[in-house]
């Protein structure tokens, strides 16, 4: 990974903001922004961002590339759409922070021990075994991704959401062992590995 | 003049019937106002008394109207007959809509109403029908001082409405700063990339026009005259010297760049990479779409930082305080020249405030989209370091200080006008100077545009940082020297497109000056008025007053220091008749005696009655309306009052004060425009100049042992409505309590 | 009449016995009572939903939607596609608009489903909508209220349409601040709305909700606040994550802000079930861990 | 009024506000004849209602009673009020223009004596206060109105307050029987001056025009301030009319914006500076008055920067450079609330404001597109400039977003051109 990561400062010789506009979804758009905060002001964890959108984007045009990546900023993302909608330039704010953090997160530089990456993580690799979710396992795993011991206080914790759920028959213990989902998992798992070669190609970040 | 025949004519209409004894008011016509014809009419404003005024005009030779009604901003439609002397007694206004319908308001307001007739009556005796402006010229060829964009827009407008242009251009060529361009900003949509300057067209266009004619390397040596009769010497570089008659001039002298050098913190001078936006434009011509290189080592440019503001929008020594508009459209449209021809250049815009208004905004975008990065950053320096431009400055957004690399730094500097010569400092100078000194005001500094002959300087006044701008948002081409209008960045700073249409309306009012000056029409804002000044020189003390004075500079001296009036000079705002000691100056319709015999007419109670008199001077255009306003939503004010409207308190002549007092008048007010910096009076000082002259009043006052309060002089906005009359009844009580003019009765 | 037909796309959480499996149930007979036949696509898969992007990336996620609507243009060919999450709407749309505007990106799909011998044809012969954009747009307000056998007399709903239903496409060219469909629907089955609702589309925190629990009940706990202070009966929302999150973590913000919150949380669908009749079963009602008492006496009437 | 006599070497002048009015007195005073119309019953336009003109401060009604004064001294203009274009035939220096004109129910006997308002109950709707205000049914505009007639507000028609009305005129001037009339006006050229209006605030959702009391537009602030408008010349905020002390001005609302109006409009960065002015007049040195200005960019070109500098000495005035993000409303006391960021390093804020005022866009009044006689339209429905089509050309701010001062030039401007044509016509029939 770092490799690759290297390899990107190389290629782009510290121009971050031609680096986001060929490996970033919707990047190209960084460029359009007019710094006038309005995302910023419109993100419901607002308070919560190192840096909000609009000086993501001025630090992007100022190279810091490092600073960019590695913050959690991207992560507090609730995908809510406001930014979108309100930008009077028409940035797609919403995938960019997504694509971002995506990217750090290919390279190897998003924050390790942030939750929502590594709840993404999980989420992405538990529909990818077999095209759906499978709640019951995904929830199992978020509480005890941390390791045993904090995943039985996390899950005694939720234990009275739990309950509700299982109470209301909105979430099924048995689905951990035999979870309905696509007819052909393998071939869907397949045609996702595709898929993220040839975006791995046409990015360049093939390693 | 031909034998005078008077009319009064009162309506009974609006109330004026029930609340007035109009048979009194037509006796008094007749008996005091010595009219020959006096009527009542039921509905005067209406066909049939419309028809009846006419009759007597044409019928009765009545050549003196009064008309004893309404407003005279009122009815105007109705009351309009333009081949008679005419004057408008206010009793609606002025009277019944301003006092309570009760019995024992009726003698008073009566009062009034009986001294507006007798005012009009007395008026009407001194007023004649203006004839006309006898040394009107007829000349309607237009000069175009300046052979840039906004000089050959000008011309070529002119010619295309059918009139003859001379183009004086100091330069060996047309063009201007425009032909210096490689490309200019887009006037028309999408608004995204430069585009052809287009000069090369209008220069062809100039030269194909039989209307325009050129004159290449020449100067205005001399002007001298007056709208439709301006006579211009013409200077060439080899010392030739051509005259010209013209009717009216343009001024598009035009603007030169901010001398760069002033700022070698920002690296001009110290590195040839360090350019200002002119040096740019070379360099792109140069490269003619090819990279552009750097002066230095003719190294292709990677990198560029485009620093805007450079020595504007700063108080510091030497800076520019103002912002020259253009500058951030004109960085954009530069850092394009590096995008389109190598979209790899970095090329970043440093700015405060990004001042792209209207579709700029689009070309904003456009450049954006093309890659250019834009900073908000305060610059602290630029430095070369190994080779390298280094570009310090304070990251607004980010918040931090930082450095950007650049092979080449271009600085938006501002444009400085090409308006001649401070004529208020030359003023300023000859005073302190030795008045005997005949060169004091003969002495004409190099730069003057047009050397003008004038008594007052050679060049058009400056209105601020060196512009020859109007002062008036709704009046742009409002210029204080008639017949003469400056265009383009000359008058404040601007880019082609707004030059442009600056230019083509400086060509419709010069035409407009040349059409007005052969029928010895007035120019704006007394537009039309055929009155002019008319002075007798046995009387004149040669106390040049009226020259000094004289907003518009339209009065020269003779060689005796005798007046001499250029009519199609004149405003017709009275200020020269208000300056006048000896009252030797005058206007047909309005002179020393039609205001003064006013002033007289009205019925003086003796100081027993209780009934004291306060003479109110209001300015026309602002205080008369304001009072006429006040009427109308019913505001009271008190009987006492006597109030006559002038063209300007400029107009005000201190006899009719002193006539005032010494009748008996209680106390008397001034209400004019505001005045100083922000000055409203459409005549430049005429408040500002009543101000000083009842200050100087009060010294005369003292003499004849009055109260200083005996006269008094107010600001009034057109918008006053509520205040005027409030000043009115506050005025009234004050001269209540000091009493009434010993002099009554004498 | 006829019966309306749609390509149906249900989406994970509406499965059996899955978090939104009571939306789904009330989905079905509201559809019923409106003459709306569903057809669910078969083999669909997961749409990567709005937190897939991140492990996922770009070209994945739009083939997983892809996927979908390839299946449905081969089995409901020319059918509308209509979902009920959020989430499920917009990940289609939003894959559907991005590889019609990018040959690049349709191009390596169309590659990528030849795998399982698919192919996508995004004609716009199958435009993606949500249930709400049928009822509103298809079926109209008249043809909501039509069935209509018992008004929701006297219950006070805030309407709480969140994020995704309305951000950023919009349902019926509406406001993105302040969507009056949900109200409108609520009056037209004889339900108070509160038009006023100061949370309308206050976010929930989403997905993060599991990631970001404390941030995302700072949310909640406002949403769920205005709704008391304004008087509400019980919230009412078209997203299974809007309805998940607001319900189920009222037990926790009580524990960490000592307040005493309990609302019930119902879905539109279930509002319309309740009012043509339907009963507690029917309604899903009995999938509400917070139980909607006033519609279920309804309900039970 | 069909007996309007116009040749193929008149111009005609449409609308006549600041622009409209000048291209015909300018035109008037070069000698030419002129027909200027206006849809509205006094003329004046949009100018006529502001309380004051940056950068001076001075009163738009001064300039106005000059350009009245040459009006009701200029035969050459023939002015008709009440009157819209219909429909432009013909070419370049032979036009047939169909002009509607609307009853006024009031004929030139009119004396504005105002005995017809006295006599009615009926109120309306002033649209001279942007509604703001109630008035009678039979109205004077306002108080600088010209042609100074009144107007019978169509409302009343067939109501006994109609004929309380016609009763009380003792100079016959109200006539119920008025009728919509078309007429034929042949003229050389045209004059485009249809002006602007203000974008729809209601369209700029997170700001909530249409929701919260207290977020007013800025050409409605301006009306606070005159004496004669909605609140007597007081800033008393909607919801409650108390005294607003506490002011922000929210720029760029509607403008320089992809959603809305593309174009920035030029004159709202010195509107809001000079209406920033306006709570230093109404409060003194009241320590507690305030106003807030939120900008992305302070657009304030050439010599206007002296304003700016004046303003910026004002510790009452507050500048952020942010574009808001939305606005809710405190419940409990009726003020806004403003959330957003302060883009200079990154400042958070929720900043509750007593009015908030939005710096509000401008758009043509006219769609160019719509004109028939057809002219060179931009995006934003402009006359695209210095692009005429045959012989109508645009002045003013139907041209463009203008500050009054460019819109007179561009309107002197218009003249020109407009003369150029009708002389050739006169040069070609002499």
């Amino acid at each position: 990974m770092n490799t690759l990561n290297t390899a990107m400062v190389e290629k782009y010789r510290n121009d971050f903001l031609k680096e986001v506009e060929e490996n970033v979804e919707e990047g190209h758009w960084v460029k359009m922004c007019m710094q006038c905060g309005v995302c910023s002001g419109s993100c419901p964890f607002g308070p919560d961002w190192e840096h909000p959108p609009q000086e993501i984007f001025m630090m992007i045009r100022a190279g810091k590339r490092d600073e960019v990546l590695a913050t959690e900023s991207m992560w507090m993302c609730t995908s809510c759409y406001n930014c979108i909608v309100r930008c009077p330039r028409e940035l797609p704010i919403t995938h960019i922070m997504h694509g971002l953090a995506n990217y750090a997160h290919r390279l190897g530089l998003a924050p390790k021990m942030n939750p929502t990456r590594r709840f993404a993580k999980i989420f992405w690799n538990n529909i990818a075994k077999t095209g759906r979710v499978n709640e019951m396992a995904l929830s199992l795993k978020l509480y005890f991704m941390d390791g045993f011991a904090s995943g039985v206080k996390k899950s005694l914790a939720m234990a009275g959401v739990g309950l509700g759920m299982l109470k209301t028959k909105r979430l099924n213990p048995f689905t951990l062992f035999r979870h309905k989902g696509v007819e052909k998992p393998k071939q869907l798992q397949a045609m996702l590995k595709k898929a993220k070669e040839i975006e791995d190609r046409r990015k360049g970040l093939a390693s | 003049m031909s034998d005078t025949k008077t009319a009064a004519y009162i309506c009974k209409g609006c109330g004026l019937g029930e609340r007035l004894d109009t048979a009194q008011l037509a006796n008094l016509a007749e008996s005091e106002g010595k009219c020959a014809i006096t009527r009542q009419h039921d509905f005067l404003c209406n066909q049939d008394g419309v028809g009846t005024i006419r009759n007597d005009i044409d019928n009765e030779g009545v050549t003196h109207v009064v008309i004893a009604a309404c407003s005279r901003r009122a009815k105007t439609e109705a009351f309009n007959f333009d081949d008679v002397a005419l004057t408008r007694a206010n009793l609606r206004e002025g009277v019944v809509w301003v006092r309570p319908d009760s019995e024992e308001a009726r003698e008073t307001t009566q009062e009034m109403a009986d001294d507006y007739v007798r005012m009009a009556c007395a008026e009407i005796q001194y007023m004649h029908q203006p004839a006309g402006n006898q040394e009107a010229g007829s000349n309607k060829r237009i000069l175009v001082v300046g052979g840039g964009v906004s000089g050959m827009t000008a011309a070529l407008e002119s010619s295309k409405a059918g009139y003859e242009v001379l183009v004086v251009e100091k330069t060996a060529e047309l063009g201007g700063w425009a032909a210096k361009l490689h490309r200019r900003v887009p006037t028309r949509e999408p608004f995204a990339d430069p585009q052809d300057a287009g000069v090369v067209e209008l220069i062809k266009a100039i030269n194909d026009d039989q209307n325009v004619q050129v004159f290449l390397n020449s100067t205005i040596v001399r002007t001298s005259g007056a709208p439709g009769r301006f006579s211009v010497d013409i200077g060439t570089e080899s010392g030739t010297t051509t005259t010209e008659n013209v009717g009216a001039i343009i001024q598009a002298s035009g603007f030169r760049n901010y001398d760069a050098s002033q700022l070698p913190e920002l690296g001009f001078g110290q590195s040839p990479d360090v350019v200002d936006q002119a040096g740019l434009e070379e360099l792109a011509k140069q490269a003619n779409g090819k990279p552009i290189q750097r002066p230095s080592d003719g190294k292709e440019v990677n990198s560029v930082v485009f620093i805007q503001c450079a020595g504007q929008r700063s108080n510091a020594e030497g800076h520019l305080p103002y912002c020259s508009g253009h500058c951030c459209n004109t960085s954009i449209k530069q850092a394009m020249y590096f995008k389109d021809a190598n979209p790899g250049v970095d090329t970043v815009v440093m700015f405060d405030d990004l001042r792209t208004p209207g579709n700029g905004e689009d070309f904003y975008r456009s450049a954006q989209r093309k890659g250019v990065i834009f900073t908000k950053g305060k610059p602290q320096g630029v430095n070369k370091n190994n080779g390298q431009l280094e570009v310090k400055f304070h990251d607004m957004i980010l918040d931090e200080d930082a450095i950007a690399k650049a092979d080449l730094v271009v600085l938006a500097t501002g444009q400085v006008p090409n308006s001649g010569a401070d004529i208020e400092q030359l003023a300023a100078a000859s005073d302190s100077e030795d008045t005997q000194n005949e060169n004091a005001e003969l002495t004409v500094p190099v730069d003057s545009i047009l050397n003008l002959n004038y008594r007052q300087g050679p060049d058009l006044p400056h209105l601020r940082h060196g512009f020859s701008d109007s002062h008036f948002i709704c009046f742009p081409y409002e210029t204080r020297r008639s017949g003469i209008y400056t265009c383009g960045p000359v008058r404040r700073p601007m880019d082609i497109a707004q030059a442009a249409v600056d230019a083509t309306g400086a060509a419709l009012k010069a035409i407009q000056a040349v059409e007005n000056a052969s029928v010895g029409r007035a120019a704006h804002p007394r537009s039309g008025d055929l009155s002019f000044p008319s002075f007798r020189k046995e009387g004149c003390t040669q106390c040049k007053r009226c020259t000094v004075e004289c907003p518009f500079g339209a009065i020269d001296e003779d060689e005796e220091r005798y007046p001499v009036f250029n009519e199609s000079r004149c405003r017709r705002c009275g200020t020269c008749m208000g300056a006048c000691p000896v009252r030797v100056i005058s206007f047909e319709n309005y002179s020393v005696d039609t205001v003064g015999q006013q002033v007289k007419a009205v019925d003086m109670p003796d100081e027993f009655d209780e009934k004291p008199r306060i003479l109110l001077l209001a300015c026309e255009n602002d205080a008369y309306p304001a009072l006429d306003m006040a009427a109308q939503q019913g505001l009271v004010y008190s009987p006492f009052v006597r109030i006559l409207p002038v063209r300007c308190l400029g107009s005000v002549n201190a006899i009719w004060i002193s006539d005032a007092l010494n009748s008996g008048y209680d106390g008397i007010m001034l209400m004019g425009c505001k005045k100083g910096d922000d000055y409203q009076c459409h005549f430049v000082k005429g408040s500002e100049m009543a101000y000083d002259r009842m200050g100087k009043i009060d010294d005369t006052l003292q003499q004849l042992q009055l109260e200083t309060e005996r006269v008094v002089t107010h600001e009034v906005e057109i918008t006053d409505i509520h205040r005027v009359p409030q000043l009115i009844n506050e005025y009234a009580a004050k001269i209540d309590e000091i009493g009434m003019n010993p002099f009554k009765g004498f | 009449m006829a019966k309306k037909q749609y390509s149906f796309y249900p989406g994970c959480t509406s499965e059996r016995k899955a978090s939104a499996a009571n939306y789904m149930v009330s989905v079905n007979a509201m559809c019923e009572k409106l003459n709306i036949k569903l057809n669910e696509i078969p083999d669909w898969n997961c749409c990567g939903a709005s937190i897939g992007y991140a492990e996922g990336g770009e070209l994945p996620r739009h083939v997983m939607n892809a996927r979908n609507i390839a299946l449905s243009e081969q089995h409901n060919p020319k059918q509308d596609i209509v979902a009920t999450c959020a989430a499920c709407w917009l990940g289609a749309k939003e894959s559907s608009e991005r590889l019609s505007a990018s040959e690049q990106l349709l191009a390596d799909t169309k590659e990528v489903l030849k795998e399982a011998g698919l192919d996508v044809q995004l004609k716009n012969e199958t435009p993606i909508r949500h249930m709400v954009e049928v009822l509103i747009e298809d079926i109209g307000y008249e043809g909501i209220k039509e069935p209509m056998a018992k008004p929701l007399e006297g219950i006070k709903f805030a309407g709480y349409v969140g994020c995704q239903t309305n951000r950023p496409f919009g349902v019926d060219g509406e406001s993105f601040e302040n969507p009056m469909y949900l109200d409108k629907m609520v009056e037209t089955v004889g339900g108070e709305a509160i038009t006023n609702y100061e949370r309308k589309v206050t976010c929930c925190g989403g997905a993060l909700a599991f990631s970001e629990p404390e941030k995302s009940q700072v949310q909640i706990k406002d949403i769920i606040e205005a709704a008391y202070d304004q008087g509400a009966d019980m919230i009412v929302t078209p997203c299974p994550v809007c309805q998940m999150n607001v319900e189920v973590y009222q037990g926790q913000i009580n524990k960490t802000y000592n307040t005493k919150f309990n609302i019930p949380v119902t879905y539109y669908s279930q509002l319309l079930t309740v009012a043509y009749g339907g009963d507690i079963k029917q309604a899903g009602l009995d999938g509400n861990i917070i139980r909607a008492k006033r519609l279920e006496e309804i309900a039970s009437k | 009024m069909t007996n309007t006599v116009a040749t193929n070497e008149t111009i005609l002048v449409v609308g006549a506000g600041i622009s409209g009015l000048t291209a015909a007195l300018e035109s008037a005073e070069c000698g030419k004849n002129v027909v200027l119309i206006e849809k509205n019953p006094s003329v004046g336009g949009r100018v006529s209602q502001l309380y004051k003109y940056f950068p001076k401060l001075c009163r738009p009604s001064c300039g106005l009673e000059i350009n009245l004064r040459r009006l009701k001294a200029n035969p050459r203009i023939k002015l008709l009020t009440m009157a819209e274009v219909t429909g432009i035939e013909g070419e370049p220096g032979d036009y047939r223009v169909a002009v509607q004109l609307q009853p006024r129910y009031v004929n030139e006997n009119c004396t504005a004596c105002g005995a017809c308002a006295e006599a009615v109950t009926a109120e309306i709707d002033d649209p001279y206060n942007y509604q703001l205000k109630q008035i009678k049914a039979a109205y004077l505009p306002h108080n600088m109105a010209y042609p100074q007639r009144y107007v019978i507000d169509p409302s009343i028609l067939g109501t006994e307050d109609a004929e309380k009305a016609k009763a009380a005129c003792r100079y016959g001037a109200i006539d119920l029987d008025m009728q919509p009339q078309s007429i034929e006006i042949q003229a050389g050229a045209i004059i485009w001056a249809t002006g602007w209006k203000p974008y729809d605030a209601a369209k700029i959702q997170p700001y909530g025009y249409d929701r919260f009391a207290n977020v007013i537009t800025s050409v409605e602030f301006e009306r606070m301030m005159d004496p004669f408008g909605p609140t007597g010349g007081k800033l008393l905020r909607p919801s409650d009319g108390r005294e607003a002390k506490n002011v922000a001005f929210i720029q760029c609302a509607g403008s320089r914006d992809r959603n809305h109006l593309t174009h920035c409009s030029r004159i709202c960065c010195m509107a809001s500076l000079k209406q920033a002015t306006y709570i230093g007049e109404q409060y003194g040195d009241d320590s507690d008055a305030r106003a807030s200005i939120y900008y992305i960019d302070i657009r304030v070109i050439d010599r206007f920067e002296d304003f700016y500098e004046q303003v910026r000495a004002d510790e009452r005035v507050h500048f952020i450079k942010s574009k808001v993000a939305n606005i809710t409303e405190d419940r409990a006391n009726g003020d806004v609330i403003l959330h957003g960021v302060d883009t200079e390093g990154y400042h958070r804020y929720d900043n509750p404001h007593e009015l908030c005022v939005l710096a509000i866009g401008m758009e043509p009044s006219v769609d160019a597109s719509q004109i028939n006689g057809g002219v060179a339209s931009d995006a934003s429905g402009f006359i695209a400039a210095g692009e005429s089509t045959g012989a109508i050309f645009g002045a003013g701010c139907a041209t463009n977003a203008l500050d009054v001062n460019r819109a007179v030039q561009s309107a002197t401007a218009a003249s020109l051109r407009a003369i150029q044509v009708v002389n050739q016509v006169a040069r070609a029939e002499a």
